[in-house]
C-alpha cells in the first residue's frame, strides 16, 4: 500500500539532504583575474548544480554562501525578504527563485563592495564556520524522526594561506563531529588543507584545470548524496600528505621536536620555543642526546 | 552538582544559608516551565564555559591511570544495570573522547580487586586496548573492600617514571565507603602531592572524607554522583585537560610524522604487515600498501598516534596535534546584551534583526538576550554562542571579516585574561599572531 | 500409468492438519474430503468442501480462543 | 508489506471460491507503478510534453536512476550502455539494473544502437526537453503563473490547512453517511461528480434499494493517512476524466503543478481551457486548492495538493506543519486492549466503530475495547492487522508517545495490543489453499521424475514427494503437463 512503502522506503529517501555551496567570489582569485567573465561562468554552473540538488527530492535543501575578499555573505536562501517573482519561462519557480536571488545579492554585494587595493586571501575557513553554525541550525529546529544529511561543497580559485590553519582544523574536526561531509572544487590549485578537510569528513576532492566543463564535473562528483556514493564510481580519494612543516623552516619533516607547552613544531632540538617561549629543561631521554650534538654542528 | 561547584567552601550544604531554589524557575506566560528550565540548562552551560576559557597553560601530555574500584559494593543496582556495568559503559565513552580530545596522551587502567590493586592495562596511547579489556571487567567477580592506597601506589609507582615534562594524573572511581589499607594512606598522599600527580575521586556512593582530602592535597577535584547522568558529567570533565602545573618542567618531545609510502613515490609500495595487528592473534594483521611508516625504523602502523614497537618514537599526524589547539585558545566569552542592542538591517530589506552566523531572524520573545563577541562586534543567537564555544572554536564573526582575523588570539592575551601576563609573560601578541601564521602545512 | 485427481492442496501446521484428519475420519462435514494425506503439513482435499471447513476452523478457533478480558470492567 | 499481503489474497483467491479472500481488496499504487501499470509508451510520450510531469517522473525514479539521467542530461549524443554501466559500483550491480529496467519502463531513455554497432542509451527528446527546461529555464511558462495583482487580504497557510482538511474531511464524512448529521450546512454535501468518483473507484457502491453505502475499500481508505486518501483518490479521478473528455495529460499536468507550488503563493487560472476550469472547480471542491468565489481566477494550492505524490516529503516538512497539516491524536490505547478516543467526530467514531468494541460514548469521549470478534470481523472485511496498527499509531494521543515505551521503540503503542492484533490476523491464515491436480501412482520413477521436472520447469509444480511418487500441480498447469505426459509417455 502506497502509506505502508513510503514508511518503510529507504531512509535515504525520506531524509532531508542540505547542501550548503561556499562560493569563493573574491576578485583577487587567479581565475577570475585571468578573466572577470568567469566569475559569471561560475556562478552559472553554481546555481545548475544547485538546482539540480533540489530536482532530487522534494525535501532537499539548498544554501549558498559567497565569500568575498570583504565579507562573507548569504546569497540563498534570505529569510524574512522573499523576491516576488513569476515565471517568465518554462523554469519550474522555485529555481527560477534560487536563480533570481542568487543574482540579485551577488551583484548588490559587489556594488557595494569596497575596492580592493592589493590582492588578498578570500577567508573561506571562516566562511565554513558560517555555513556550520546555519547547519547546525536547522539541524536543532527539523521535526523529531526526521533525519538530516549535510555537506558543505567549497568551490574556489584562491589558494589557502597558513594564517587561518587553526580556523580550518576546527572546521574540519567539527564537521567529522556532526557527520558533516566536505566537498572541494578546486579551481585554481591543489590545496593541500582542503584536501585533509575532505579526507577527515571523507569528502570528495576535485581539481577542474578548464571552466567549461564545470557544470558537468560537478554534477558527476558531487551531486550524488553521500549516502549513495559508494554506489557510484568516484575518483579515488587522494594520497594526502599528514606530515607537519616546522615552524623554523616551514619545511616538510619526517621527525621533529614538539614543544609540550603549545605544541608547536621544530625541525631540530632548541632551548626555547620560539612560539611561547618556554625555556625546556635539557631532555633526559637517551636517544635525543646525539642528535642534539650533531644539529649545532650541521649549520 | 551544587556540592562539587563550591568545593573549597568549608561549609556543607546544610550550613549554607536558607536559599529558595523554586524561584529560580518561573513560569512563562503560557504556564509552562519547559522555557524556564530551558534558559537554567543554557546558563549552566554558559557558566561552565565561562569557567573553562581562563586556562591557558595546559597539560596537553597527558598520563592519567584510571583506577576502578572492583569491589562487592560495585555490585549494587543504584545505577542501572549495577554501578559496574554502568560505570563501564561511561568509561567506553570516556576512552574515546579521551584520546579524541588529547590525542598525544596516554591512559591506563587499574582495578581495586579484594583489597588489592590489578594493573588492567599498561599506560598506552590505543583506545583499543583499552576497550577490550573493558569488556574483560564486565564479568569480574565482586568481592570485598578495595584498598584505595594499593591502588594509588601501584599508579605512583608507574607514573614516577614518566618524563616529567607531562601531566600526570589519577582518577579514582570510588564505589565502596570504606578502603582497607595496609599502612598509613597519607604516607601515599603526600608522596602523591611530592610527586605532583593530580588525583581526582568520583564516589558512586557519597562524600568520603579520606577521598575529599586526598584530592584537595593534589590539586584534583572531588565529585560525589546524583544518577547516571550526573555521574556522565563529572567524568567527561576529566576529559578537558587540566591547568599545568606552575613546577611542571617543559621540554621538547620528539616526534615522528609518518606518511604512506606511496606518497612519495607516485606508484604503490610494497605489500606489508602492520605492526599494531602483528602482535595480537584474534585479529592478525593482513598484508597491504596502504599505511603509516615510522620514519625512524620504518615498521609500519595502520592507525595514528602510537608509540612505535621497535624504537618507541611517538607517531602523529598534524591533526592530531592541531585537535589540541582549541584547548590552548578558547574563544573568548561573547557579552550578554538584550535584543534591542542589535542594529537592524536596513529597512528596503525588511529591518530585520539578524543571528550573523546562522542568519536566523532573531525575535524580541524567543531571544531576549543576544550575544556580541568584543572583537567583531557581530551579534549571535544563544545556540549559535554555545555551537561557537562548545563545538567550533572558532568565533564566526572574526574569522570571516578580513583584519579581525587572528587578532582574536592577541587580545585574549591581554583583556580576556589580566592574569595572563604575569603567570605567562612569554606568550606575548606578536608571538601568538606570528604563531597562527606559522602554521602551515 | 499415472493417476490424476482435481482438488485443492492444503498447507497449514501439524496440529491444524490433525484436526483436519480428525474432522474427516468423524464425518464431521457430512463425508470425507481428505483426497490424500501428503505429509506432516500437506494435505490434498476436495474442492467444493474449502467452504465449509472454512467455517468450521473458524468456529473451532472462536471456541479454542478465549477473551482476553471482561467488558464489564 | 501490505501489497504483498493483497497480494496472497488474490492469487488465492484467483485460484479459489469466493469464500476465501475476495479479490476487491484496496490496492493504492504510487506514481510510478500507476505508469509502468496504466499507461502505454505513446501516452506516456504524450505525458513527457508538460516539464511538470516529468519533473515527478524524475522524483520518482530510483535515486541511482537519477543520477544516471542527470549524467547524460546535457550530452546530446547517445551513451554506450557498457559505459553507463560503468559509473555504478560492481557490488550494486542489482540495484543499477533495477534502475535501468525502471527507466526503460517508464520510456524514460530508449536503446538506440550508435556507429561500431554498440548499444546505446539515449534520453526521450521530449522528456530531456522538458526537464532541461524546468531546470535550466527556456520554453513557454507554465499555465497559471500570470501575473497577479498583489491579493488584497492574503490567505495564510493555517487558513488554507483548515479549508483544506473541513473541505477533504466532508468527503469522509459522505463516505460514512455522516455528512448531514454533524454541521448539516450544505457545506457538508458533495457534488455528483465526486459521488460519481467514488463508485467508479468502488468505495462505495448503490445497494438494492438504490441508496449508496460504504465498501469494503471504502472502509479500508478510511483507515488511510489523508495523504495517501488524497492520491488514490486523485488516480481514481484520472481515470474517470478522460470519459469526462478532459484530457489526461493536461490533468496530471495541472496537478503536479499544484503539487510543486509554494504553500501560501496565489495562482491565476488566467487563460486556462474549460476543462481545466472545471478540473479546478473539483480540486476546488476536494479542498487541494482555495477559491474565493467560483469566478475569481485567483486561487492558492493547499497542503493536501502539495507533494501529492511523495509521503516523505510531508514528513520532512517541519513538525509544526505536520501538526496542522493532521487532525490532533486523540486515541489512548491501554495495556488491557482499551480504546479511549477523545472526539466527537461520527466519522472518527465510525471508524473506530471498525475494529473495535464501542463500549460508553460520552460528548467528547468514546470509550471502545479491542476484542477477537470485533478485530476479526474487521479482518473478515479484509482490513489487514497492519492497517489496524497504523491506524491507531497515527492518531495515537500526544500523551501517548511520551510513554517511556514509546520513547525506546518506535511504536506508541503497547506492544501486547499491536502483537496481539497481528496473532489474531495470523490465526485466519493458518490454512493456505491452491487449487491444483495430484498426480500419484506412477509406475515408474523415470516417469515421474521426468514429469515432476517439466513441471517445475513451467514452474507449477506445487508439492511432490520422490518417494511416494506423487506431486501437485497447479490447476491452470494441468493442461500443459497432461499434454506433455501424452507425448512422453507415447
Amino acid at each position: 500500500m502506497d502509506a505502508a512503502d513510503a514508511a518503510t522506503s529507504t531512509e535515504t529517501e525520506a531524509s532531508i539532504d542540505l547542501l550548503v555551496v561556499v562560493l569563493d567570489t573574491n576578485p583577487s582569485q587567479h581565475v577570475v583575474r585571468q578573466n572577470p567573465q568567469n566569475l559569471t561562468q561560475i556562478l552559472e554552473a553554481v546555481i545548475a548544480f544547485g538546482n539540480a540538488h533540489l530536482m532530487q527530492k522534494a525535501q532537499n535543501k539548498l544554501a549558498v554562501l559567497s565569500c568575498s575578499h570583504h565579507a562573507t555573505d548569504f546569497l540563498y536562501p534570505l529569510p524574512g525578504r522573499q523576491v516576488e517573482l513569476r515565471q517568465v519561462d518554462g523554469q519550474y519557480e522555485v529555481f527560477s527563485l534560487v536563480e533570481k536571488t542568487v543574482k540579485q545579492q551577488l551583484g548588490s554585494i559587489l556594488m557595494n563592495a569596497p575596492r580592493l587595493s592589493s590582492p588578498c586571501e578570500s577567508l573561506l575557513a571562516g566562511s565554513m564556520s558560517m555555513a556550520l553554525c546555519y547547519i547546525s541550525r536547522l539541524q536543532r529546529n527539523i521535526g523529531a524522526g526526521v533525519k538530516m544529511h549535510s555537506r558543505i561543497l567549497v568551490i574556489t580559485g584562491s589558494n589557502e594561506c597558513a594564517s587561518q590553519y587553526m580556523t580550518y582544523m576546527n572546521v574540519f574536526f567539527t564537521a567529522q563531529k556532526l557527520n558533516i561531509v566536505i566537498d572541494t572544487c578546486a579551481l585554481d590549485k591543489t590545496l593541500s588543507l582542503l584536501q585533509q578537510g575532505c579526507d577527515i569528513t571523507n569528502g570528495q576532492f576535485l581539481k577542474v584545470t578548464q571552466l567549461d566543463g564545470l557544470l558537468q564535473y560537478l554534477l558527476w562528483v558531487f551531486l550524488p548524496s553521500p549516502q549513495m556514493r559508494h554506489k557510484m564510481v568516484l575518483p579515488p580519494p587522494p594520497k594526502v600528505d599528514y606530515r607537519a612543516s616546522c615552524f623554523c623552516h616551514r619545511e616538510l619533516i619526517d621527525i621533529g621536536y614538539v614543544c609540550s607547552v603549545c605544541l608547536s613544531v621544530f625541525c631540530k632540538y632548541s632551548p626555547i620555543c620560539t612560539t611561547c617561549h618556554t625555556i625546556f629543561k635539557m631532555p633526559g631521554p637517551l636517544p635525543i642526546r646525539p642528535k642534539k650534538k650533531k644539529k649545532p654542528e650541521k649549520m | 552538582m551544587a556540592d562539587d561547584d563550591k568545593d573549597d567552601q568549608k561549609e556543607y550544604r546544610w550550613e549554607t544559608g536558607y536559599e529558595k531554589t523554586w524561584e529560580a524557575i518561573k513560569e512563562d506566560d503560557d504556564g509552562m516551565l519547559d522555557s524556564a528550565i530551558a534558559d537554567l540548562i543554557q546558563k549552566a552551560k554558559r557558566k561552565r564555559q565561562a569557567e573553562k576559557t581562563k586556562q591557558n597553560r595546559l597539560g596537553m601530555m597527558r598520563h592519567l591511570f584510571i583506577v576502578l574500584d572492583c569491589s562487592e559494593s560495585m555490585s549494587v543496582p543504584d545505577l542501572k544495570p549495577t554501578r559496574l556495568l554502568c560505570t563501564l559503559k561511561l568509561l567506553e565513552i570516556f576512552i574515546e573522547e579521551f584520546f579524541d580530545q588529547n590525542p598525544i596522551s596516554q591512559l591506563g587502567i587499574i582495578a581495586l580487586k579484594a583489597k588489592r590493586a590489578e594493573k588492567i592495562t599498561e599506560l598506552t596511547g590505543t583506545s583499543r586496548v583499552h576497550l577490550k579489556a573493558l569488556e574483560g571487567l564486565a564479568n569480574v567477580s565482586l568481592t570485598s573492600e578495595p584498598s584505595l592506597q594499593n591502588g594509588l601506589d601501584l599508579a605512583l609507582k608507574t607514573l614516577k617514571v614518566v618524563p616529567s615534562h607531562a601531566s600526570r594524573e589519577i582518577v579514582i572511581i570510588m564505589g565502596s565507603l570504606t578502603t582497607c589499607d595496609p599502612v598509613d594512606i597519607n604516607s601515599t598522599i603526600e608522596e602523591l602531592q611530592k610527586e605532583r600527580i593530580r588525583c581526582s575521586v568520583i564516589s558512586l556512593s557519597a562524600e568520603i572524607h579520606i577521598c575529599r582530602h586526598l584530592t584537595q592535597q593534589t590539586m584534583g577535584t572531588f565529585g560525589a554522583v546524583l544518577d547516571d547522568s550526573h555521574f556522565r558529567d563529572q567524568l567527561l570533565s576529566q576529559i578537558d585537560p587540566p591547568p599545568a602545573a606552575k613546577t611542571q618542567d617543559n621540554s621538547l618531545i620528539r616526534m615522528g610524522f609518518p606518511h604512506s609510502k606511496n606518497e612519495s613515490d607516485g606508484k604503490d609500495a610494497a605489500l606489508s604487515m602492520c605492526m599494531c595487528h602483528i602482535e595480537n592473534s584474534d585479529e592478525p594483521s593482513e598484508l597491504s600498501t596502504t599505511g603509516h611508516h615510522c620514519p625512524q625504523c620504518n615498521s609500519k602502523y595502520c592507525e595514528l598516534p602510537v608509540e612505535c614497537l621497535c624504537c618507541g618514537l611517538t607517531l602523529v599526524s598534524a591533526p592530531h596535534l592541531a585537535r589540541s589547539y582549541h584547548h590552548l585558545f578558547p574563544v573568548p566569552n561573547f557579552e550578554e546584551l538584550p535584543f534591542e542592542s542589535v542594529p537592524p538591517e536596513a529597512p528596503d530589506f525588511g529591518s530585520l534583526r539578524k543571528c550573523y552566523s546562522c542568519i536566523k531572524v532573531l525575535n524580541a520573545v524567543a531571544d531576549k538576550s543576544v550575544f556580541k563577541c568584543g572583537y567583531c562586534q557581530q551579534f549571535f543567537c544563544i545556540d549559535c554562542d554555545i555551537f561557537i564555544h562548545e563545538t567550533l572554536h572558532a568565533c564566526v564573526g572574526c574569522n570571516t571579516i578580513p583584519g579581525v582575523a587572528g587578532l582574536v588570539y592577541q587580545k585574549q592575551g591581554g583583556k580576556a585574561a589580566p592574569d595572563f601576563h604575569q603567570q605567562q609573560p612569554s606568550m606575548m601578541p606578536s608571538s601568538s599572531k606570528q604563531r597562527s601564521q606559522q602554521y602551515s602545512m | 500409468m499415472v493417476n490424476v485427481m482435481k482438488g485443492v492442496l492444503v498447507e497449514c501446521d501439524p496440529a491444524m492438519k490433525q484436526f483436519l484428519l480428525h474432522l474427516d475420519e468423524k464425518l464431521a462435514l457430512g463425508r470425507k474430503f481428505i483426497i490424500q494425506d501428503l505429509d506432516e503439513n500437506h494435505l490434498f482435499i476436495s474442492t467444493d468442501i474449502v467452504e465449509v471447513l472454512q467455517a468450521r476452523v473458524d468456529d473451532l478457533m472462536d471456541r479454542i480462543s478465549f477473551p482476553l478480558h471482561e467488558k464489564d470492567a | 508489506m501490505a501489497d504483498t499481503k493483497s497480494g496472497r489474497y488474490a492469487s488465492s483467491s484467483a485460484a479459489i471460491s469466493p469464500l476465501v479472500q475476495g479479490p476487491e481488496n484496496l490496492e493504492c499504487k504510487n506514481f510510478q507503478e500507476y505508469l509502468r501499470t496504466r499507461q502505454t509508451p505513446e501516452t506516456l510520450e504524450k505525458f513527457y510534453h508538460y516539464p511538470p510531469i516529468c519533473l515527478a517522473v524524475f522524483r520518482e525514479l530510483p535515486e541511482i536512476a537519477r543520477q544516471f539521467v542527470i549524467r547524460i542530461l546535457f550530452i546530446d549524443q547517445p551513451v554506450p550502455q557498457a559505459v553507463v554501466s560503468s559509473w555504478g559500483a560492481q557490488k550494486f550491480a542489482k540495484e543499477q539494473a533495477e534502475a535501468t529496467s525502471c527507466l526503460s519502463a517508464l520510456n524514460v531513455w530508449r536503446v538506440t544502437a550508435i556507429p561500431g554497432g554498440l548499444a546505446a542509451w539515449e534520453l526521450s527528446p521530449t522528456f530531456k526537453k522538458s526537464v532541461r527546461q524546468a531546470l535550466m529555464g527556456g520554453g513557454k511558462p507554465w499555465p497559471m503563473t500570470n501575473t497577479l495583482d498583489k491579493d488584497s487580504k492574503p490567505r495564510d497557510i493555517p487558513f488554507l490547512d483548515s479549508y483544506a482538511m473541513s473541505r477533504w474531511r466532508c468527503v469522509l464524512h459522505y463516505m460514512v453517511g455522516t455528512g448531514g448529521r454533524n454541521g448539516g450546512s450544505d457545506a457538508e454535501a458533495i457534488s455528483p461528480d465526486a459521488v460519481r468518483i467514488l463508485l467508479h473507484a468502488n468505495l462505495m457502491k448503490r445497494d438494492e434499494r438504490g441508496g449508496i453505502s460504504i465498501t469494503r475499500q471504502g472502509f479500508q481508505f478510511l483507515l488511510l493517512d489523508t495523504r495517501a486518501q488524497v492520491w488514490h483518490f486523485m488516480l481514481q479521478y484520472l481515470e474517470t476524466c478522460e470519459e469526462r473528455g478532459i484530457s489526461l495529460p493536461e490533468c496530471l499536468s495541472m496537478l503536479f503543478q499544484l503539487s510543486f507550488a509554494t504553500l501560501g503563493r496565489d495562482y491565476s487560472s488566467e487563460g486556462m481551457s474549460n476543462q481545466m476550469l472545471t478540473f479546478l472547480q473539483h480540486l476546488r471542491e476536494f479542498g487541494l486548492v482555495y477559491q474565493r468565489k467560483r469566478k475569481e481566477c485567483r486561487f492558492y494550492p493547499t497542503r493536501l495538493a502539495l507533494n501529492v505524490t511523495n509521503k516523505d516529503a510531508a514528513t520532512a516538512t517541519t513538525a509544526a506543519d505536520e501538526e496542522r497539516m493532521q487532525e490532533r491524536g486523540y486515541i489512548v490505547v491501554e495495556t488491557n486492549y482499551r480504546v479511549y478516543a477523545y472526539t466527537d467526530s461520527q466519522l472518527q467514531v465510525a471508524v473506530l466503530g471498525l475494529f473495535t468494541e464501542l463500549l460508553y460514548r460520552f460528548p467528547n469521549l468514546v470509550v471502545g475495547v479491542l476484542t477477537r470478534d470485533a478485530v476479526r470481523q474487521a479482518l473478515r472485511g479484509g482490513i489487514t492487522a497492519e492497517q489496524i496498527v497504523s491506524y491507531l499509531e497515527q492518531y495515537a494521543h500526544p500523551n501517548m508517545k511520551l510513554v517511556e515505551s514509546a520513547i525506546q521503540s518506535k511504536s506508541c503503542l503497547p506492544p501486547t495490543v499491536v502483537d496481539q492484533i497481528k496473532l489474531w490476523e495470523m490465526e485466519r491464515n493458518r490454512f493456505t489453499y491452491t487449487e491444483g491436480v495430484v498426480y500419484n501412482q506412477f509406475l515408474s520413477q523415470n516417469d515421474f521424475v521426468t514429469l515432476r521436472d517439466y513441471a517445475q520447469s513451467i514452474n507449477m509444480l506445487v508439492w511432490q514427494n520422490e518417494r511416494t511418487r506423487t506431486m501437485v500441480v497447479q490447476k491452470n498447469g494441468h493442461d500443459d503437463v497432461k499434454r506433455y505426459w501424452k507425448k512422453y509417455s507415447k
